[in-house]
């Protein structure tokens, strides 16, 4: 069980021994399971962990907002010494907005749709800041602080009249952190702040709330699954996993010399920007789901260092052996001493794979896996029309691996919706594997059971991506039946099997319903949903962004693997940089519609010649 | 934010109490009348008699028994209302999934004629046309199953709308399986369970309606052992016989919430597994 | 916090708003999308006459006297020899100079026969709909702020039970309990005007009330119960957003959307409701109108009560879809997107 | 507190309340009986207008707004009118009034329901200062009948100009000579009576009438209970029951007749033996005794004793109808009938009845359920008036209801009707028998009022055997009063025929 160090005076927030249980089917099942951590003031402290490790949980209960059916079992929550669990109700809500603040995940929800931003600045700020004088006085007072609150945060005065549709997603987190800000908080949570943004916005949010914290000289807490995000940003990171923290330290020292086998996979797992590695560790499995977590480490099943005892023996933090005190490094790992320097980071071998070359001949429309050439789509709606793709020209060869990349809303997934046939294009040529689709409508059934061995698409969000009455025999054996015609039974079990097992699945998974896989899993069905039909090109939209790391880092090998087994091209669309040097043969970059740049992967991440790719490259987050 | 049941335990016990009261009237309604040959023997020297021991109930102004009428009338009660949400499933589903998934001009004309009907006040419809147009029960009821259907239209529209979408219906487009295929295929079973709890809430309302349309005149032909129309006949023995115009009022109610309930608790059970 | 002071702009004026909330060509579309369905329904109302079995002109006769000169008259007068089409434009024309045509039973004219009774029947409409507001929307705000617990149960326990009762049946039993038993109202009658219209309007209001407070019940308790789980209110909560703020302005604000949009719906009910509340209580309103006129085939008289009933429905249903982009913003037309300032 | 009632004025001993309120169970719609000639229509029409003659609670003709009147010859009738009547109004009732008003049952423009009383007369003037002179085309016993109440009501002829087919509305109300005078009526809801001082006749005890259209029967009931009205007129008898309990309820008859109707003419109903099959197979007593309670006489023939007044003795009528000998209730006689018509195995037949006539669905139901058991199938529907009454004369159906209000107090109204065989257009069983037809051609012209009853019943007795109708029930209707209040002066099959508002007395 992780305890917490000794620290000095109060800190501002002190978590100790915090245990939940969801209470909502009768038996408690255990959520957390005595996690501790501390915020002193003006200080900026990380949790990362993967998804369902609680980290979201752990801040809601911080705040008092857990959800209904959750209900705290142990521990303490003190904010500046004061016990918030024995606190009324009451005076427990007093203390949010004005002590301690929550920034939530999605800049697309956490703003009410039919409120102006300044209302909702002004509903958070504290009752006595403006004089008493009434009425007219104090709503002009109010909208001045608004309008100081905006600019605070970057954001123009006019922002306060409109309403949060009206703005891009990097600005509703602008604003929306204002009014997390409005009560001026000692502590602001901010629970995933950046995951729904693409890289550029990610860093400004993160640089803003790094300045803010240092103007404001309050304690930040950032809870992410980015690794990259929390080294870049907190001064201390907490490594949270199953319900349980794992390592805690300071963010430099975790990132070079992590003393937790856990914290070491994760790092070896994450792909880097600069250098491409011949393989990406990945961490086999999954995170162990609430209810069946046994009494020692949870992360036993997954650790390459298991030994007999860390299964039974509860954790325990000691310090990381040779580790310095202040602030103190601590890990829950039983072998830690024992391991050393085996828990540094994995050497990765880097490659320096050809790919492409600049000069190489363009393939004829007919050979190559994609061709466009002057695609246009315009979408029309009541509040105007929306030029998604001007003009685009992209060529995808047979057994390539391409990565277009661009900012939120450049136009990608459009491009990719047309290339599947599931979408059309105003204008332009499009030819698919030799299959030329028309301009101007959506292609009909027949045209698209050609397509479908021609090319097959895998999409973002793995939770959708199955239909969730099927078990993936089923799914596998429509995707058969569809491409392939009806074959016998034995023998679409037999297929069935091999496919499951090209993307390293056992064959009892046929017998599963979606619900019982996890994210890594269902996207690994949906990629072999696409190999059933044998397509030329396989486009990813985004098809790692939704995953933890050491999932994308299974993913991204498993591709690049079934592309050298297999010989199909890929279109692969993704808003990480480091996962274009690690995966592709050639990079695209849109903006705003248009192919602003492309080549060779390794010549555009490296010498960048459009300035939108080198905001791209600016805006990435390194630890 | 999920929030989740505290107890389950009177809800089920609820539910379970519904489904009972359901089957022994489904078991009413198709065994009734063999279980009970004498139902419709008139006594007209009894006249509307006061309940006692061989008439639970008493009797109507023709001297049969009500509380054999009130079994023997649950299939002609029910029948009609299933009639009407059946029909009312069937056309919804199949418009409901035409507009949704072929989008365009189809939707919209669907969408603008479901919007219409859905905001006409049913009970009067089918009052001016069944009365105006003479067809008796047959058109009632064919009234309104096209007034009941926009419901169905609009749910199963949006449910596909919703879905139509969603990665795992395109990857079933990319495959090159028909759009037919697709809806009825992937996207109904899923909208499948949202639909049957509709279909029950349907049901309840069609049972209240049709004995409204009994009470002004326009229900089932006249002898037939029909609960709204025992009601609306026996109204006047109120303050006689209490028990003659209470006990088919009881017995609509009675249906009306058991179905009304176990709709609502499906449409929950839907819910939650939608969210988890 | 050394930020220096920016220029505040002043806030925008009520009428800049308003117009920015209701951009007229929003406005001229919904005019003519009810104008478009007024014309839609009136034209089925006016095929009712077709709809009627046997000649069109023996039917506006009436059962008496169908001498030839009789039905010649009326044929000349409707204009029956010519096409269909051309007889809807003569009717509708009528209709625009408000000549709904005379009574086949009452020999009255359709408009005047129609005026008190409109007006009774738009007085109980309008009590029977404050009810059901009163009722149901604290009610569904109350059941969803205690989803799936024993008030959430009892709540919708009582919704599902007002919802299942056929209108006539409570109508009866309210009377016999507040009328008879209790003396409270009285049981039947439509009252002198003023106070006494009010006290007589009580009962049939609360009967009509009751039959569609559910509706409106279930509307609203969703409707909260997917607002309580926004992430906005959680936002709201998280910095110190009072618990007032939070019900009134972020979850009944998000609630109003689509229970107005609803309401509108609710008007169908209650509509239909009058007609059996009307008998009951002995009321003249316009269903009893309605239900004589069908039972005597008296078609100018169901013809013109029919539109009259699709006008309200179209005009509640216009209400609706203009109260829409005042409570939602997104769907106004955009202003342009300010920049960010850095 | 329930709405209280208008206390007693004088307390006891023949006083009157102030304000009586009376329930009706259905809504009138229009006033003017000529607009609408529902049985309670005339209930309140009487009330305000008169006619040149009056009818006696038992049916006899007496002086009404003609003091006198004379038959010159057979086709002619001068009426000398009451001196100093005025109207409600204050203007006198001149000749020309009475003139007036027939001329607007007889306006073509109007379609008056009462027209066709007037088809065959050929003029009506002002004959002096007080004296109307009508004249006919042919002889016509049942004149004096047609000027009636029951076929004129007379009103102002400047008011009948001046609301020329508005009669009747809430708006123009109607204007009269009678004992009360109508001060307000909402369609549907209500009608207001003052009392008119200025009427010739006896001072109507009660000064405010209400009349509420309550069409509910529970409600009505309640209302009854919960004192917010006196009384009611016109309870259905399956209703009135319920109403004794809480008032004083007289049931009177009402000389209508509910009557199977066979078509002569019409397979399987023109075979005399599957009429008397049908006969024995209806229990016309049980009908009676369950469907009405015992509230109506099972009919012997169309005219209900009452009808022929002053025709005949009671006692010579009873003594007939008597005679007359219906098959009784008996299904093996049914079945050996029907064994022996043309039609052993049975048939299929459809009765239709009226939405407004519960009790003959009822006897429907019950005939049907009879008739089951010998193999034929009836099926029952039930249908609008205005449909009924368009099916009546349409010659569809072999099988109808006959339900039958007669307006007058002579039987010749009914058998003319039904059983003349040159009736075509009533004539719904189309019955043609010379004998028949000739005693009632015989019964037209015959001015001496025995040998006329004498006559009529010979032609009922005579029909009686062929079976063209089988005679269901006569009907009664029930009025409740509240136990402070009596109509007084006798409750025969006419008293609400006429001012029966002014014999309400406390009791
Ligand atoms: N209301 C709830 N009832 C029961 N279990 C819950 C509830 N909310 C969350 N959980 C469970 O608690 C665990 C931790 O959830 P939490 O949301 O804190 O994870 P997280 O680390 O924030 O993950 P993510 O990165 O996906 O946001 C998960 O396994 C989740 O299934
Ligand atoms: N069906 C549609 N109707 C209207 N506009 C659309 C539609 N689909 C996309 N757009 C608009 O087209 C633009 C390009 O969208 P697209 O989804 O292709 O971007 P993207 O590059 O995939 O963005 P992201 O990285 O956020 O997925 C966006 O501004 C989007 O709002
Ligand atoms: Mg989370
Ligand atoms: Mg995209």
């Amino acid at each position: 069980m992780a305890v917490s160090a000794p620290v000095p005076a109060t800190p501002l927030l002190a978590v100790e021994g915090l245990r939940l249980a969801a209470t909502a089917s009768g038996t408690p099942v255990p959520l957390l399971d005595g996690v501790s951590l501390t915020v002193g003031r003006g200080e900026s402290v990380a949790i990362v962990g993967e998804s369902g490790s609680g980290k979201s949980l752990t801040m809601r209960a911080a705040m008092g907002l857990l959800p209904d059916g959750v209900e705290v079992t142990g521990g303490t929550v003190r904010l500046d010494g004061t016990d918030l669990g024995t606190l009324p109700p009451r005076e427990r809500a007093a203390l949010r907005g004005h002590r301690m603040s929550l920034l939530l995940q999605d800049p697309f929800t956490m703003l009410h749709p039919q409120l102006t931003c300044g209302r909702q600045i002004a509903d958070g700020l504290r009752p006595g800041f403006a004089a008493p004088g009434g009425g007219r006085a104090r709503r002009a007072a109010v909208r001045a602080e608004v309008v100081r609150r905006l600019a605070e945060v970057g954001l123009d005065a006019a922002v306060a009249d409109r309403h949060p549709h009206e703005l891009s997603g990097g600005m509703r987190q602008r604003v929306a952190t204002a009014a997390a800000l409005a009560g001026d908080p000692d502590l602001l949570i901010a629970d995933e702040p950046t995951t729904a943004l693409d890289a550029a916005n990610r860093r400004a949010v993160l640089d803003l709330l790094g300045e803010l914290r240092a103007r404001r000289g309050m304690g930040l807490v950032l809870v992410t699954h980015d690794l990259r995000a929390a080294f870049s940003a907190g001064d201390r990171v907490h490594v949270l996993y199953a319900g349980q923290i794992l390592e805690q330290g300071p963010a430099t020292r975790l990132h070079t010399v992590p003393g937790h086998p856990y914290t070491a996979a994760l790092l070896a797992a994450e792909p880097s920007l600069t250098e491409r590695y011949a393989e990406l560790p990945a961490l086999p499995g999954s995170v162990p789901p609430p209810g069946s977590r046994g009494s020692g480490c949870p992360f036993a099943d997954r650790c390459p260092h298991t030994a007999g005892l860390c299964r039974t023996t509860p954790l325990l933090a000691t310090p990381v052996p040779g580790a310095p005190q202040d602030p103190p490094h601590l890990t829950a790992c039983l072998r830690a001493a024992e391991l050393g320097p085996g828990l540094a980071p994995v050497r990765r071998t880097v490659v320096e794979r050809g790919g492409e070359e600049e000069g190489d001949p363009e393939p004829a429309p007919e050979q190559a896996a994609l061709h466009l050439r002057g695609l246009h789509r315009v979408f029309r709606s009541p509040a105007g029309d929306h030029t998604a793709l001007h003009e685009v020209d992209l060529t995808v060869r047979r057994g390539q691996i391409v990565a277009l990349a661009g900012e939120s809303g450049s136009g990608k997934t459009t491009l990719a919706r047309i290339a599947a046939g599931l979408e059309s294009a105003d204008r332009g040529t499009c030819v698919v594997g030799g299959v030329p689709l028309t301009a101007g409508r959506r292609p009909t059934t027949a045209e698209r059971r050609r397509l479908a061995s021609r090319v097959q698409i895998v999409f973002q969000d793995p939770y959708s991506s199955l239909n969730p009455l099927r078990d993936v025999g089923a799914t596998l054996r429509e995707a058969l039946t569809a491409t392939r015609g009806r074959l016998p039974r034995a023998e679409a079990d037999a297929e069935v099997a091999r496919l499951l097992d090209q993307v390293r699945l056992p064959a009892s998974y046929a017998r599963r319903r979606p619900a019982a896989l996890s994210g890594g899993e269902r996207q690994r069905v949906a990629v072999a949903r696409a190999l059933a039909a044998r397509p030329e090109l396989l486009i990813c939209d985004e098809a790692v962004a939704a995953l933890d790391v050491s999932v994308q880092a299974q993913l991204l090998s498993l591709l690049g693997q079934l592309r050298d087994s297999e010989g199909f091209a890929v279109l692969f669309i993704t808003h990480d940089l480091a996962v274009v040097r690690q995966l592709a043969d050639r990079a695209v970059v849109m903006h705003r519609g248009r192919v602003v740049e492309q080549g060779p992967a390794a010549r555009v991440l490296d010498r960048p010649e459009h300035p939108w790719t080198r905001r791209m490259l600016d805006g990435h987050l390194t630890p | 934010m999920t929030r989740v049941r505290r107890s389950r335990r009177p809800g089920r016990l609820l539910t379970a109490a519904c489904a009972t009261v359901l089957a022994l009237l489904a078991l009413a309604a198709c065994f009734g009348t063999a279980l009970l040959p004498g139902w419709d023997r008139q006594d007209l020297a009894l006249g509307a008699a006061m309940p006692d021991a061989t008439h639970w109930l008493g009797t109507d102004a023709l001297g049969r028994d009500i509380a054999q009428l009130l079994v023997a009338g649950a299939r002609s009660t029910l029948a009609g209302a299933a009639l009407v949400a059946l029909g009312a499933m069937v056309l919804g589903n199949a418009l409901g999934l035409l507009a949704g998934y072929l989008g365009g001009r189809v939707d919209a004309v669907v969408h603008r004629l479901a919007d219409l009907l859905l905001a006409l006040p049913a009970l009067l419809v089918t009052l001016v046309v069944a009365g105006i147009g003479g067809g008796g029960y047959a058109l009632a009821v064919g009234v309104l199953v096209v007034l009941t259907s926009p419901g169905d239209i609009r749910l199963v529209r949006s449910a596909v709308r919703e879905q139509r979408h969603l990665p795992y219906v395109e990857a079933a487009e990319t495959l090159g399986l028909s759009r037919a295929t697709v809806a009825v295929r992937h996207i109904w079973p899923n909208v499948l369970p949202v639909v049957v709890a509709n279909t029950l809430l349907n049901f309840a309302g069609a049972v209240v309606s049709l004995s409204a349309l009994s009470f002004l005149g326009l229900g089932v032909p006249p002898g037939a052992p029909d609960w709204g129309r025992l009601l609306a006949d026996n109204r006047t023995l109120l303050y006689d016989n209490p028990s003659a115009a209470l006990a088919p009022a009881l017995l609509i109610v009675v249906a009306a919430v058991a179905l009304n309930l176990l709709g609502d608790r499906l449409h929950e059970a839907f819910t939650d597994r939608g969210r988890s | 916090m050394s930020t220096p002071p920016p220029p505040v702009p002043p806030a925008p004026g009520v009428a800049a708003r308003l117009g920015a909330a209701l951009p007229p060509r929003y406005v001229a579309r919904r005019l003519a999308g009810t104008a478009v369905l007024l014309v839609v329904l009136s034209a089925a109302v006016f095929a009712l006459l077709q709809l009627a079995p046997g000649d069109p002109a023996r039917t506006l006769l009436g059962a008496r006297g169908a001498t030839p000169e009789a039905l010649a008259e009326v044929r000349a007068r409707h204009h029956l020899d010519q096409p269909v089409l051309v007889q809807y434009g003569h009717w509708l024309g009528d209709l625009l100079r408000l000549d709904l045509g005379t009574s086949i039973r009452t020999g009255e004219s359709v408009a005047s026969a129609l005026g008190d009774r409109a007006l009774l029947t738009c007085q109980l409409v309008g009590l029977g709909f404050a009810t059901a507001l009163l009722l149901g929307l604290p009610l569904g705000v109350l059941a969803a702020f205690r989803e799936r617990r024993p008030t959430d149960r009892a709540v919708q326990g009582l919704g599902v039970v007002t919802l299942s009762t056929p209108a006539f049946a409570s109508g009866l039993a309210l009377i016999y309990v507040c009328a008879l038993m209790l003396g409270w109202f009285p049981a039947y009658g439509a009252g002198e005007g003023g106070l006494d219209r009010l006290r007589h309007l009580v009962l049939p209001a609360v009967t009509l009330g009751l039959a569609v407070m559910a509706v409106l019940l279930k509307l609203t308790r969703a409707a909260v119960v997917r607002e309580l789980a926004r992430d906005h209110v959680t936002f709201a909560r998280a910095r110190g957003v009072g618990p007032r703020t939070v019900l009134f302005r972020y979850v009944l604000r998000g609630a109003a959307v689509p229970v107005t949009a609803g309401a509108a719906l609710v008007l169908a009910y209650l509509l239909a409701g009058t007609v059996m509340v009307e008998t009951v209580f002995a009321l003249p309103g316009l269903g009893p109108l309605l239900v004589d006129s069908i039972t005597f085939r008296d078609l100018p008289v169901v013809q013109a009560v029919a539109l009259a009933v699709a006008t309200l429905v179209c005009l509640a249903n216009l209400a609706a879809d203009l109260a829409q982009p005042l409570l939602d913003p997104r769907l106004r037309t955009p202003a342009p997107t300010p920049k960010a300032a850095r | 507190a329930p709405p209280r009632r208008e206390e007693d004025e004088g307390g006891q001993g023949g006083a009157s309340p102030e304000k009586v309120t009376l329930a009706l169970p259905s809504s009138l719609s229009s006033l003017d009986v000529g607009r609408e000639s529902g049985t309670l229509n005339y209930a309140v029409a009487c009330l305000v207008q008169e006619g040149l003659l009056s009818v006696s609670p038992d049916g006899e003709l007496r002086p009404g707004l003609a003091a006198r009147w004379t038959q010159p010859d057979e086709r002619t009738y001068v009426f000398t009118l009451r001196r100093g009547v005025t109207f409600s109004d204050g203007t006198p009732l001149t000749p020309d009034d009475v003139v007036a008003s027939v001329e607007a049952i007889r306006d073509p423009k109007n379609t008056n329901a009462l027209a066709y009383l007037y088809a065959h007369v050929t003029s009506v003037k002002v004959t002096g200062d007080l004296e109307v002179t009508v004249r006919l085309k042919k002889p016509d016993a049942l004149f004096l009948w047609t000027v009636s109440p029951s076929g004129l009501l007379v009103s102002s002829r400047a008011f009948l100009k001046r609301h020329r087919g508005e009669v009747g509305t809430g708006k123009t109300l109607l204007l009269g000579t009678g004992a009360y005078r109508v001060t307000g009526f909402a369609a549907d809801d209500h009608v207001l009576l003052e009392r008119n001082d200025a009427w010739w006749g006896e001072k109507p005890g009660v000064r405010t009438l209400k009349l509420d259209f309550v069409p509910d029967a529970g409600t009505r009931l309640v209302a009854m209970k919960s004192g917010a009205v006196d009384g009611a007129l016109g309870l259905a008898s399956d209703e009135a029951r319920g109403w004794e309990s809480a008032a004083e309820v007289t049931y009177t008859e009402d000389r209508s007749v509910v009557a199977l109707a066979f078509d002569t003419g019409k397979a399987p109903f023109d075979d005399p033996r599957v009429r008397r099959a049908v006969a024995h197979a209806a229990d016309r007593a049980g009908m009676a005794e369950g469907i009405l309670h015992g509230k109506a006489q099972v009919a012997a023939a169309l005219p209900s004793p009452g009808m022929w007044g002053d025709l005949l003795p009671a006692e010579q009528v009873t003594a007939a109808y008597d005679r007359i000998a219906l098959p009784a209730h008996d299904l093996a006689a049914a079945r050996k009938e029907l064994a022996a018509s043309g039609h052993p195995d049975g048939f299929t037949a459809e009765l239709h009845y009226p939405g407004s006539g519960p009790q003959l669905g009822k006897a429907a139901l019950a005939l049907a359920a009879e008739l089951k058991k010998i193999g034929v199938t009836l099926k029952v529907e039930e249908i609008t008036l205005e449909q009924w009454i368009a099916e009546l004369g349409s010659g569809k159906f072999p099988l109808q209801f006959l339900w039958y209000f007669p307006t007058t107090g002579d039987p010749a109204e009914l058998l003319d009707a039904y059983l003349h065989g040159e009736a075509e257009a009533t004539n719904i069983a189309r019955y043609d028998q010379a004998k028949v037809t000739g005693a009632l051609k015989a019964a037209t012209t015959e001015t001496d009022s025995g040998k006329r009853g004498a006559l009529l019943l010979e032609a009922v007795t005579e029909a009686a055997g062929d079976l063209p109708y089988l005679p269901l029930w006569w009907a009664s209707t029930a009025t409740a009063l509240s136990g402070r209040l009596a109509l007084g002066g006798g409750d025969g099959p006419f008293a609400l025929t006429g001012p029966w508002a002014a014999r309400l007395r406390s009791s």
